[in-house]
């Protein structure tokens, strides 16, 4: 084993925060609402800019959403601030009609989505958050990868006339975006071309399905690695041609495989089916750290390869009949 | 099938008498306060009116509900609210929300007798693709500034919108009506909780207080008095009021914002089914369509109140 | 066109209802939990028969559910009872973890689900949660086909040590089960074999399914229809097979198409790819009946035969090459 | 990286103190009250010990809120509860839920302190597969009634087995502790609502009034006050009490249940970090991680309590 060199990594809040004060600062608009999670949002940064437009409702995740809708009604865009667990477990109808039904423009901030908040248990784990929300017709539904994303996402969604929801994560992740990224909404972003095997990974766990090809690169498969930032609507386009160039498709997230695998399945059966894996979280998790979990659940390097592996080995097979 | 079966009669739309319907229009301004009240009593004998046909032709509808809300909704677009189709765009007019959606067929009405949406297209209501479906959607009338049907949602965003106004330094008010069995719902007094704390007295929770929800008294599911109590301990200033008396809720409407500054609560004791004698305060009537004869009795008696 | 024989059509709620009575006088622990809706549930005939065992706790969803597991500790077993929108979306973190993470016995039954409310709207419409609860683990999801299905699936369920929910439909539909039928949770049921393409549709829409393999077979199809009316845990086993002997799936539900159809999709990317089409709910629905919007969604006789011809079309295109 | 970095502080595990913790079980039938206070006290103080050590030694907890409840944790599962190890088969137990599961510390200390749960288990706190996860889970220990963690969600399910007992008229009574943040939650006043109704006499809730919740003051968040007058108004018969007198503690909760037939609510007034002097009452501590230093200095106030 080759030790890895030291990689930066940082933690999304601080590029979401720190893209709300300047968004704040063009645009008296912008208001913050949150459920007593002014420091777990870290927006005390924009509450000292902005005393006045953060908006604390307190321990109330459905009078949020809706106090989120009544300020667009009333001429402000509101970024609606929680935990992703509380933010979409107890406030999904509100989520449904007060932002999706009504195309109100409001934006929907997850924060430490997944596992982030680790050994605190399932009850605080958002892995359900990407599988109910695409199913929530008219929202849009971003997972930035890092913090480059996560700035541009947060910038789209200020300006995007329509509910978006994005999840914000606190686990420390590398940069992965090329120089000079520009996000754009329902567009996945090719990090690295193959031919033998796609990886389709989706928020914190890119730089894993990049880790992961290094891995396959090292015993002669080419993976294509896609990160795919908007879960809903979902890049067919993208999918379809990895499907055809490529012949196999693992999925990769930090949720229940129904999210970004989920999709991912449905485009392919419709457009081009070939062999899957969905690399995912499958169940409620036992108590653990969020890194511990993730490779509990294969969602890891090896975990990621061997997926890939178990594609390219039955082509194989099914090739030598 | 999509209503208890025994609850809609057989219904030829074509023999539902069917009243020619036309903008009302506001109280004129400089009218007396009588002439102000004889306005809003036409007004709302008309949208019932209107009303009992749109639900019987449609077969579905909470004409119950409608009937105890009709006098509210009248007052409210015919006189009180700063907010006509030509304020539209205008952010600082006067916002009102129907938190209790299943209404919806007594606000299309009411909309039509204030002109913001034709008369004429009441005749959609329920149809397929029609812009009238059985709960108010903001995407399709602009007049709707919430899309409401799921009780519980039009407090906090009425909230939410009052903060805004307040936020601004508006002149807006935001006036909400709710229904009393509504209240049951947690997420009315995470709403209230939030409104008199931040003593947003520019807004206005009307609660249509028929002491009836779906399936039986408000009392007999979960009671909600002593009401005015709870409403005072989560700071809001508290009115009760005859729901069913223009000139009385007029006054009330003009009271707002209140002068304690705090957030005013009307409690409205009104009839489901009001004035209708086989329709009032009877459960039966939440969401049960009337049979032509019902409607034609129901008209009559319309004509003489 | 030849007139349909006239085929009985039944409301679900009727055997929901029967079921419960004679549970109830079998098993003293029954009670229903309710949110003010005796009597779209059609409990009035329980409450009748049993008045202290149905818990009203007015229109708090989030109550009833918390309330139903607490009744489930002190010894009952709960049926928590409401229309399958509100029980969905209003009490979504109830369900998640007083229910399926607490493994609490308690069934929870969605009434009048998919878009049995028609013209109400969307805000009423029930079309997400199967994609919703299908993500949430430990929950079994059960959507029943006709009355006989129903009463089985209300019976397996008090008996069942863990949290099931159980979609109960008001909208009239045609006996579809065989005689002798015997639900088997988890299990698919062959109603019909065929080699060319595989129909799996569940709950309401089973029966459209069956009418559309009578349309197919008229153009020399050979439709296989699999009545799937467990969601989750899904039958990966009859899944791939039909995938294996027919080559082609189309999936039939009166949901968003992240339900049944994302379901077997996930399973047949893993197991054995093959062209499907999802045919369900793809968006909030305009106004309309609730037969009207099935059809608008091409959720009938026609579309469903038309997405199964458009498979095996492009399977005929690509054997020709 | 799970929590604020600046709120953990680098510790060596090793270098935590690790006191010996053992059961310490029930105050013993027939003692006095001063004996019956002295025993809990004395448990208090050796629960408010481990727990520190297993906060610090994980890097994760509440210690704020785990110190505020923690003599009300102790009063009840080594005084009032009629619930035993040996009872929990019992369907008349009497019930217990912690509805501010992030206090999960203090339940597993004041649990192993019970004879519920083996102390030497209380070193996997947090770690890989321990059952000790950082909000309690009815799946893993048994004499957990209910998995919370989501604030908002204990009270509902009290008042589900409140009514089952009552239904099935049990001896059994329930008790539920929730924050006073939490009850900005509208699930609970939903609950209320349900409870004060239903007149469940067998139900007691206990509000750990700490005027602290996770980022602010209560009062600079979304104010409860007039709390007292907000749980009336439900339905509850109203009692305040110190919630860190242990005296004052066992007569409340064996007054339950109350005279009047309505449900008890307890409002215990604490303070978050009690008895701490550099935790006390400061919201920084609601999820801050002590130092090695700073558990030593809690351990010595401790001793000098
Ligand atoms: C969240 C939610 N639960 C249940 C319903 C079903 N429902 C429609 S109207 C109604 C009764 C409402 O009673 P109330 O608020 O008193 O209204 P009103 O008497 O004015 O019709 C119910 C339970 C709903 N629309 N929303
Ligand atoms: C539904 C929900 N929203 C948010 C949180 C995050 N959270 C954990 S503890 C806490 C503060 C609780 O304050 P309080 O109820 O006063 O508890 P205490 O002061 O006793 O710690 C918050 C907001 C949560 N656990 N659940
Ligand atoms: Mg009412
Ligand atoms: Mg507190």
């Amino acid at each position: 084993m080759t030790t890895a060199p030291e990689v930066a990594l940082s933690d999304c809040r601080d590029a979401w925060v720190d893209a709300l004060i300047e968004l704040g600062r063009e645009d008296e608009r912008i208001v913050a609402v949150v459920n007593d999670s002014v420091g777990s949002s870290k927006l005390n940064k924009f509450q000292d800019a902005f005393p006045d437009r953060v908006v604390n409702v307190g321990i109330a995740e459905q009078d949020m959403v809706g106090v989120g809708a009544g300020l667009a009604n009333g001429g402000k865009v509101p970024f609606v601030s929680a935990a992703a667990c509380f933010l979409t477990a107890r406030a999904m109808e509100q989520i449904k009609v007060d932002a999706a039904y009504s195309q109100h423009h409001m934006v929907l901030v997850g924060q430490s989505p997944g596992m982030a908040y680790g050994e605190l248990g399932p009850t605080h784990h958002s892995i359900e958050d990407l599988a109910w929300l695409r199913a929530i017709p008219g929202l849009t539904v971003i997972v930035p990868a890092d913090p480059t994303e996560t700035a541009q996402a947060v910038r789209w969604a200020a300006q995007h006339d329509g509910p978006v929801f994005i999840r914000v994560s606190r686990m420390g992740v590398p940069d992965v975006s090329p120089d000079g990224y520009e996000f754009q909404p329902g567009k996945a972003v090719t990090l690295r071309d193959g031919s033998d095997v796609t990886l389709i990974a989706t928020g914190t766990v890119v730089s894993r399905a990049l880790d992961a090809a290094d891995a396959l690169a090292e015993i002669g498969i080419d993976a294509r690695v896609l990160n795919m930032p908007t879960i809903a609507p979902i890049d067919s386009e993208a999918i379809e041609s990895a499907a055809r160039e490529t012949g196999g498709i693992v999925t990769v997230e930090e949720a229940l495989t129904a999210g970004l695998g989920g999709a991912v399945s449905e485009v392919v059966v419709q457009r081009h089916p070939v062999p899957m894996r969905l690399v995912g979280v499958t169940d409620f998790a036992p108590t653990g750290t969020v890194q511990w979990l993730l490779d509990h659940f294969g969602v890891s390097r090896d975990g990621i390869a061997a997926a890939a592996r178990e594609i390219v080995a039955s082509r194989r097979t099914a090739a030598e009949w | 099938m999509t209503v208890e079966e025994d609850l809609v009669p057989q219904v030829h739309v074509e023999d539902v008498p069917n009243d020619a319907f036309g903008v009302i229009g506001r109280v004129p301004e400089g009218a007396t306060d009588e002439e102000a009240v004889a306005h809003l009593r036409r007004a709302a004998r008309q949208v019932r009116a209107r009303d009992i046909q749109m639900v019987s032709a449609a077969g579905l509808g909470h004409i119950g509900g409608e009937y105890s809300v009709i006098d509210i909704l009248v007052t409210l677009y015919l006189n009180s609210l700063n907010m006509g189709p030509e304020l539209l765009g205008d952010p600082d007019r006067d916002r009102f929300i129907l938190s209790k959606g299943h209404a919806a067929a007594a606000l299309y009405t009411t909309l039509a007798a204030a002109g913001f949406i034709n008369p004429d297209d009441l005749g959609t209501f329920m149809q397929p693709k029609s812009m009238l479906n059985g709960h108010p959607a903001r995407t399709k009338i602009s007049a709707v500034e919430a899309s409401t049907g799921p009780l519980g949602h039009g407090l906090p965003i009425a909230v939410g919108t009052a903060l805004a106004g307040k936020l601004d330094d508006s002149s807006r008010r935001t006036f909400v009506v709710t229904g009393d069995g509504e209240l049951q719902e947690g997420s009315n007094w995470e709403a209230l909780m939030t409104a008199g704390n931040h003593r947003l007295a520019n807004l206005c929770v009307v609660i249509d207080r028929n002491r009836l929800q779906q399936g039986a008294r408000v009392e007999d599911t979960n009671d909600l008095e002593p009401l005015a109590d709870k409403l005072r301990a989560f700071g809001m200033e508290v009115v009760e009021v005859d729901g069913h008396d223009h000139g009385a809720l007029r006054k009330v409407f003009a009271n707002v914002p209140a002068a304690s500054g705090k957030p005013t609560a009307v409690i409205a004791r009104t009839q489901k089914g009001h004035p209708i004698s086989f329709m009032s305060d009877n459960v039966a009537w939440h969401h049960k369509v009337p049979s032509e004869e019902q409607v034609k009795a129901a008209l009559n008696e319309l004509e003489n109140s």
